[in-house]
């Protein structure tokens, strides 16, 4: 008999189970420490606390260990782990031009007050493999580290804080404020609310916050290739920790979580001449847990993109922006057609079937 | 009531060294309060706080929500409390303890050693820090621009 | 509240992970999910929108209909899980191993037995009761997803019953097909006033949610919608005066297994023959009229 | 003899693109030859108009592009929202046991609005694709309304669409076509046929022969008075063309950046016109 | 019947700053039912307008026009709300010039029967006074399915007057209906307007032949030049 | 091994208000372990810091701090709260003006509880019809004056648009009234 199991799902599951984590213990080597993972591969860290919206490094470290580096599997495991637990509360806004900088640069101006900070950036590495990493031990890993810290001579300290370069050209009269159209009474909440449209701005940067960086970097792609209007420049380009803070419930005054890494992106966009004003430079903008660049960017040029009044290519229509970049909401709907459909597809052959003799 | 300025500025120190403390400095420290006979707590609950960011209009949305554990203690009628940042118990319930003590009449003198451990591991990672960012302040990129009276 | 020294002593870093909630979820999310279901059952057809937490399996593998069921259970449930009928299918097991997992409720195949069943594009061939709540998965919730794709304009074709483009799509479908060719997912209108989506059921199964004894919950993940049909609401297939509704014809064709020939058909090839045969859809039901005839 | 009453009144409708200020008045309208303000920027399309269509009348709107003729088309038929103004409707068949006359529809829900839009009126775009379902078939196009009225077999909706396209001249076998594939003439027969398939009280004509070869353009109108007459539906007309509002039209309304500068029997507006704006639009038409 | 005071009309040329053309001088008149007025005077003072005035095409500067409506009792035509004198135009005022001023790409059947169907008769009856109505004024049969527009122009007039006096109209104005018209043509003319005038219908005219006029009128009313209007009454 | 936390009894709570919302006039009993008064019970089932409500004039003073004690629901104007609760068999008009909702989310309307120590005699001219009944029926007995009974008709006219109520009758019966609910009164 064919393909339908009246008994024997249970235990082919649980096979099934077996057998993935047999591919993870397979080989010889020693099991992978989560701190190592947390520690070495943060870029992967920061991506999934993105897209999963939960900043917990160690679990999210632990979530690419059980998921065997499928990073939007493991963003998944954050958010369902979300599920799980209470909401406490809620940080004191706080806005990210506080942050303890690591990395600014931007690329409308050469010279900004503050400087332009490099940080830790691979954008100037060659795309080479160091074969060097492939035999690190232990003490080699050390000597790099104190190696690193010690070479450097004493350099001019970074300021507190850096001032923002938008805020420059806003002084000047530059750039255009936010539409009214999109001031907000409360604070969306997608978690906690089904996204209806139009969709007001914070609905949108949430979204797009915890949205998968490739379906961001695709649709502000196509945007930026010529699918769309907004040519970007980058005004400004962040990388840092943003501080924390709740409000302690019996002093009644601030009182500070901790840090959380952040990027942040402001591009500029062409004039658009609002009703009866000058013309001015546009914003966009771009905020996402950790060290991801092509998110925050991405996120900027589509939250300038779906400004558009009368969206003419995807990247503009803000629904199908917000609808289509969920890398969960995605991944799980393209899987499910791996479901059985036996029944819808005995339906739909009782209709062709029945088609065919109405022609005939 | 009166709160001595000097513990509050203690307590923001601790608080923003508080993130880069181990286990063990986490250990050494909550072994200051160990004696608190007139201390009760409530069983530390870890849960999630929603972040609040400003976009660059100052317009608030929701960035994400991040893992945090909160402690509560009540030392002779004072509450203390703390959320702290991960799935760390034993930090929010130090947290928590320093909040109450720092505004407890006795503070100073309960303070007193707590405070002397605290400057020396403050000192140890100060150190670490400060190296970290001389890093980070060597990749600033210098311009060679002319002085006005060069030209 | 502890004390202070007792807790230091005795406390550990334990982890709080180890125990989840009853039924996983959050009690916070519950109360909205039963805040909404309570309104989706006032506004019979009407497509509630909900936060929808993400579950432990993936969006688009049953995360509404599972949040629905664990919103809805408590010890004294005993519950089903089917898929394509059958309970055992593995998206099935899948979604019952987790329930259990996570509540340690009884567990059934008889569908009479059951208080709570979810399901997946069936509903049981057994009369379903009062007080029994059948809890169907749901991809798309939209019905009118395929006559027009944006949210925004469904939602106001919903508001003013702007129905005119789904019957327009049925008129299309005759003028071209003779007939309306759609297979399973059947549009239906529900009180008269909302066109819904009966998640993927065939066409077999729509006269069953028509003046039914159930209350029917239908909860949609990944696009965050829960409906409802209360029992005795009227539900309506969508048809033409003179192109009525017409369910799947298995006539002349009975199951292999139990021999019945008044349930729905899964069709599959003979490996041996290459020939056509013919099983119940409902494992559950194929099974229990085997034993009966066995008696 | 006591006159009928009219089937649709139009009092004050107003509409504008922009916030709106007090000083909008002073630098808008004919008078100023403009319809902007310079205030406050904003557009007033169709300041204050006043309009009364009786049952079997023709009432034509004559303007230049930006006048705010279409405005006002747009606003009676709830394609736009009026910003003022009150509207008032005598409904008939269906829609008379939900719309009392005395009830400004415009205050309508968005949902009585549609109810009320598919009992009691037809429109026909300048643009087929703006009436049209272009993927859809001819028939299916009239079917839409006929489906939108609540009918329900298939066969009888066809008879109707072939008995409509026969009267609008397109041929019946063409009626499982799509309108992409017809000529621009032919698509607006079967604008016409849809917009007269629920035996509208009010139909309402946008620009309908603009567009046009004029030997296309003569026969849509052609059609249009022919059905006008034998179907003695009242008639709101808005055209930038004097010639189709002399053909078509008893009464006629003049419109200027958003006001309505004159009004009067057609021939009295083309032959005796009192308004600067309506003598030139006159002369150089006749010219 | 009518009774028309102190009309006058004065056209207003924006464009040409406001230049101000006289229409026609100050005039008042009475025709009483049944009866039949002419306008009578040297060309250029403005008889045309005259008509024009009471059927409201141009707009009377001064003046009141009172006429006996069946539909509306006594109403002053200058001052009527447009509905109706829109009604009036339907029911009770005919107007014949000298022009063709009907739509193109329509029979002549179907033209003169339109006013007959506006006033609720059936397409057929319709159709068939139209017809006859037609014959004789001479217009061939083979000409009934044809558009008036290719019509000579006497035919064209012929046409006219038949759409014209139909319906039977209260009031009849007439502006030169029978310039381009045969003798023959214009004998069967006068005898249909004397039927009218029998079964009670007012008219105002206008016929440059003195020989028609005097067939027709029953009053002559000159009309004088807007000076020597000036001279006289100033 | 159990891996999970005892279930919560507002569980219970819950099953009984939607069995009794979808069984629009049929009694049910709650089952109120843990609670005194049905009214706590079904407000802590439903509410929290997310929704709001309004204590209509004529209800129990305590009701209100006691309910924002445990649910921390909050309180707002009638006309703007997702849940009125009402003391007694009418509100005196007051619940004409809660909200309806929006035809493009109906969903927003409120939800009324009237708290009542005993039904009121029966209305035997009360008919009620709609989806979760049978044909037509007469409630179980009788919770609202006809004067209610009105108001909750006129209110639901524009179904979708419309209230739902809940009865919380004597010690522990609940009856559930949707707007999708027809009210024929004579």
């Amino acid at each position: 008999m064919a393909y339908v199991a009246v008994k024997g799902g249970r235990e082919a599951i649980e096979n099934a189970a077996r057998a993935f984590r047999f591919e993870q213990v397979k080989g010889e080597s020693s099991p992978l420490a989560v701190e190592q993972i947390r520690e070495q591969l943060s870029l992967a860290v920061d991506r999934v606390m993105g897209e999963g919206a939960l900043y917990a490094p160690d679990f999210a470290a632990l979530a690419i260990k059980q998921t065997s580096g499928d990073l939007l599997e493991a963003s998944f495991m954050l958010r369902a782990f979300c599920t799980t637990q209470p909401r406490l509360g809620y940080s004191l806004p706080q806005s990210a031009a506080e942050m303890r900088v690591i990395r600014r640069i931007s690329a409308a101006f050469k010279e900004i007050p503050g400087g332009q900070i490099l940080g830790p950036t691979g954008d100037y590495l060659l795309r080479l493999l160091n074969f060097d990493l492939a035999t690190e031990d232990d003490a080699g890993h050390r000597q790099v580290r104190e190696r690193l810290l010690a070479e450097i001579p004493s350099a001019e300290p970074l300021p507190e804080s850096f001032p923002k370069i938008v805020e420059m050209l806003h002084r000047e009269g530059l750039l255009m404020r936010e539409d009214n159209s999109r001031k907000q009474q409360d604070i969306f909440d997608v978690t906690r609310e089904a996204l209806s449209f139009p969709a007001s701005r914070s609905a949108a940067l949430q979204s797009m916050a915890r949205a998968e960086t490739g379906g961001l970097l695709a649709l502000a792609y196509s945007n930026m290739r010529g699918f769309g209007m907004v040519h970007p420049t980058v005004g400004e380009l962040r990388v840092g920790y943003m501080p924390v803070r709740v409000m302690n419930p019996y002093t009644e005054s601030p009182e500070l979580v901790g840090e959380v890494k952040v990027t942040e992106a402001e591009i500029i966009s062409e004039c658009r001449e609002g009703s009866g004003e000058k013309p001015r430079f546009t914003l966009g903008y771009g905020l996402c847990f950790g060290h991801n660049e092509t998110k925050a960017i991405s996120m900027a040029v589509l939250d300038r993109s779906t400004l558009a009044a009368e969206p003419s290519t995807p990247s503009e229509d803000q629904e199908f922006v917000l609808l289509h970049t969920d890398g969960i909401e995605a991944v799980g709907f393209c899987n499910h057609f791996k479901l059985p459909h036996y029944v819808t597809f005995q339906s739909a052959l009782d209709r062709l079937r029945k088609s065919q003799e109405e022609k005939e | 009531m009166k709160t001595s300025i000097d513990c509050l500025e203690m307590e923001n120190r601790f608080r923003e060294l508080l993130p880069h403390l181990d286990e063990k400095a986490i250990e050494r420290l909550l072994g200051f309060f160990a004696p608190l006979a007139d201390a009760k707590l409530r069983e530390p609950q870890t849960g999630l706080v929603m972040i609040t960011a400003r976009d660059a209009f100052g317009e608030k949305f929701h960035l994400g929500e991040i893992l945090v554990s909160v402690g509560e203690i009540e030392l002779s009628g004072i509450q203390g409390h703390a959320t702290v940042m991960g799935d760390d118990p034993r930090k929010a319930v130090l947290a928590a303890t320093v909040n109450a003590v720092c505004r407890h009449p006795e503070a100073e003198q309960r303070l007193a050693s707590f405070r002397a451990e605290l400057e020396q591991i403050a000192a140890a990672v100060g150190e670490k820090l400060a190296r970290e960012r001389n890093l980070i302040a060597s990749t600033r990129v210098n311009f060679d621009s002319m002085a006005p009276e060069e030209m | 509240m502890v004390k202070f020294s007792d807790w230091f002593d005795s406390s550990l870093n334990a982890s709080i992970h180890a125990v989840y909630s009853f039924a996983f979820i959050d009690e916070g999310a519950k109360r909205e999910i039963r805040r909404k279901t309570l309104k989706a059952v006032a506004i019979p057809g009407y497509q509630v929108p909900f936060g929808s937490r993400d579950m432990p399996v993936a969006r688009g593998w049953g995360t509404g209909g599972l949040q629905l069921t664990l919103s809805l259970i408590g010890t004294d449930d005993i519950l089903k899980v089917i898929d394509q009928g059958s309970d055992e299918s593995v998206n099935a097991v899948n979604i019952r191993q987790f329930v259990e997992r996570v509540t340690s409720v009884q567990t059934t195949e008889d569908t009479t037995r059951a208080t709570v069943i979810q399901t997946r594009h069936r509903i049981p061939e057994e009369h379903l009761k009062d007080g029994q709540i059948l809890v169907f998965q749901v991809p798309i919730p939209e019905p009118l997803r395929d006559v027009e794709p944006s949210e925004r304009e469904t939602r106001r074709m919903h508001a003013e019953a702007d129905y005119s483009r789904m019957w327009l799509f049925l008129y299309e479908d005759i003028v071209r097909y003779r007939e309306i060719s759609i297979g399973a997912r059947y549009p239906v209108m529900v009180n008269g006033r909302y066109i819904m989506d009966p998640s993927p059921i065939p066409r077999w199964d729509v006269p069953r949610l028509h003046q039914a004894d159930t209350l029917y919950l239908f909860g949609a993940g990944r696009e965050k919608r829960i409906y409802a049909i209360p029992p005795h609401t009227r539900v309506e297939p969508l048809e033409f005066e003179d192109h009525r509704f017409r369910v799947e014809d298995f006539s002349g064709r009975r199951c292999t297994r139990c021999g019945r020939d008044d349930t729905y058909l899964d069709e599959l090839i003979d490996d041996a023959s290459g020939t056509r045969v013919y099983t119940c859809s409902d494992t559950s039901y194929c099974a229990k009229t085997e034993r009966e005839k066995a008696v | 003899m006591i006159m009928s009453r009219p089937i649709l009144i139009a009092n004050h409708l107003t509409k504008r693109y922009g916030p709106g200020c007090p000083r909008c008045r002073d630098h808008t309208g004919a008078q100023h030859n403009s319809n902007q303000c310079q205030a406050c920027k904003t557009v007033i399309a169709c300041d204050n108009v006043n309009l009364r269509v009786f049952p079997r009348e023709v009432v034509g709107i004559v303007g230049e592009s930006g006048s705010g003729k279409s405005t006002v088309i747009k606003l009676l038929h709830f394609d736009l929202d009026a910003d003022g103004g009150e509207v008032f409707l005598e409904a008939n068949g269906k829609a008379k046991e939900f719309i009392p006359a005395e009830k400004n529809v415009l205050e309508l829900s968005t949902f009585r609005k549609r109810q009320l839009r598919n009992s009691v009126m037809g429109i026909v775009y300048q643009h087929p694709h703006l009436g049209l379902r272009m993927n859809i078939s001819a028939g299916g196009n009239i079917a839409e309304r006929l489906l939108m009225s609540g009918w329900r077999h298939v066969g009888d909706m066809r008879d109707r669409s072939a008995l409509l396209l026969t009267r609008t001249e397109v041929p019946v076998e063409r009626m499982d076509d799509l309108p992409r594939n017809f000529s621009g003439g032919m698509q607006q027969r079967v604008q016409i046929s849809k917009a007269l398939s629920n035996e509208p009280a009010l139909l309402l004509l946008d620009e309908v022969t603009t567009g046009l070869d004029v030997s296309v353009q003569a026969r849509v109108l052609d059609l249009i008075r022919r059905l006008q007459q034998e179907l003695d539906v009242a008639t709101l007309v808005v055209s930038h063309d004097l010639g189709v509002i002399r053909m078509l039209t008893t009464r006629t309304l003049v419109m200027k950046n958003g006001q309505v500068v004159e009004s009067g029997l057609t021939d009295q507006v083309l032959e005796d016109p009192q308004h600067p704006y309506t003598q030139l639009l006159v002369s150089s038409a006749l010219h | 019947m009518l009774t028309v005071s102190n009309l006058s009309k004065t056209f207003t040329i924006h464009h040409l700053g406001g230049k101000q053309i006289t229409g026609f001088a100050p005039l008042s008149f009475t025709v009483e039912k049944g009866k039949s007025l002419a306008l009578s005077g040297p060309s250029g003072t403005g008889k045309s307008s005259i008509l024009k005035c009471i059927y409201r095409t141009y707009l009377a500067t001064t003046g009141t026009i009172e006429y006996e409506s069946a539909c509306f009792g006594r109403v002053d035509l200058a001052e009527l709300p447009e509905p109706e004198m829109v009604r009036l135009r339907q029911r009770e005022i005919g107007y014949v010039t000298q022009f063709l001023r009907v739509m193109p790409r329509v029979s002549a059947r179907n033209l003169v029967a339109e006013p007959l169907l506006r006033a609720g008769a059936d397409l057929e009856t319709a159709c068939r006074k139209a017809e006859a109505l037609l014959a004789r004024l001479r217009i061939p049969a083979e000409l009934l399915d044809a558009y008036p527009a290719t019509f000579s122009g006497g035919e064209q007039q012929r046409v006219n007057i038949a759409r014209a006096i139909i319906s039977r109209p209260h009031l009849l104005l007439l502006d030169e209906p029978t310039a381009s018209l045969d003798k023959a043509s214009i004998e069967i003319v006068v005898e249909l307007l004397n039927e009218l005038r029998g079964k009670g219908t007012t008219m105002v005219m206008i016929f440059h032949d003195p020989d028609i006029m005097n067939a027709l009128a029953d009053v002559i009313h000159h009309t004088r030049s807007a000076e020597t209007a000036a001279a006289c009454c100033g | 091994m159990q891996l999970h936390a005892p279930v919560v009894p507002t569980q219970a709570i819950y099953r009984q208000m939607l069995q009794a919302l979808s069984h629009p006039g049929r009694l049910y009993s709650l089952d109120l372990r843990e609670w005194d008064s049905p009214l706590l019970a079904v407000c802590q089932t439903l509410f929290d810091h997310e929704v709001s409500y309004c204590v209509l004039p004529g209800g129990n003073n305590e009701w209100e701090n006691e309910i924002f004690a445990a649910t921390k629901a909050r309180r707002a104007p009638l006309s703007e709260a997702d849940y009125l609760i009402v003391g007694g068999h009418e509100s005196r008009g007051k619940v004409s003006q809660a909200k309806v909702g929006e035809p493009t989310f109906p969903d927003q309307g409120a939800t009324v509880f009237y708290v009542m120590d005993a039904p009121l005699a029966n209305n035997s001219a009360l008919r009620l019809s709609g989806p979760g009944i049978e044909r037509e029926a007469c409630p179980a007995v009788n919770p609202l004056t006809e004067a209610e009974w009105r108001l909750l008709r006129d209110l639901n006219a524009e179904f979708p648009l419309g209230a739902d109520a809940f009865c919380l009758i004597g010690e522990n019966q609940i009856m559930g009234l949707p707007r999708s609910t027809k009210i024929r009164i004579g």
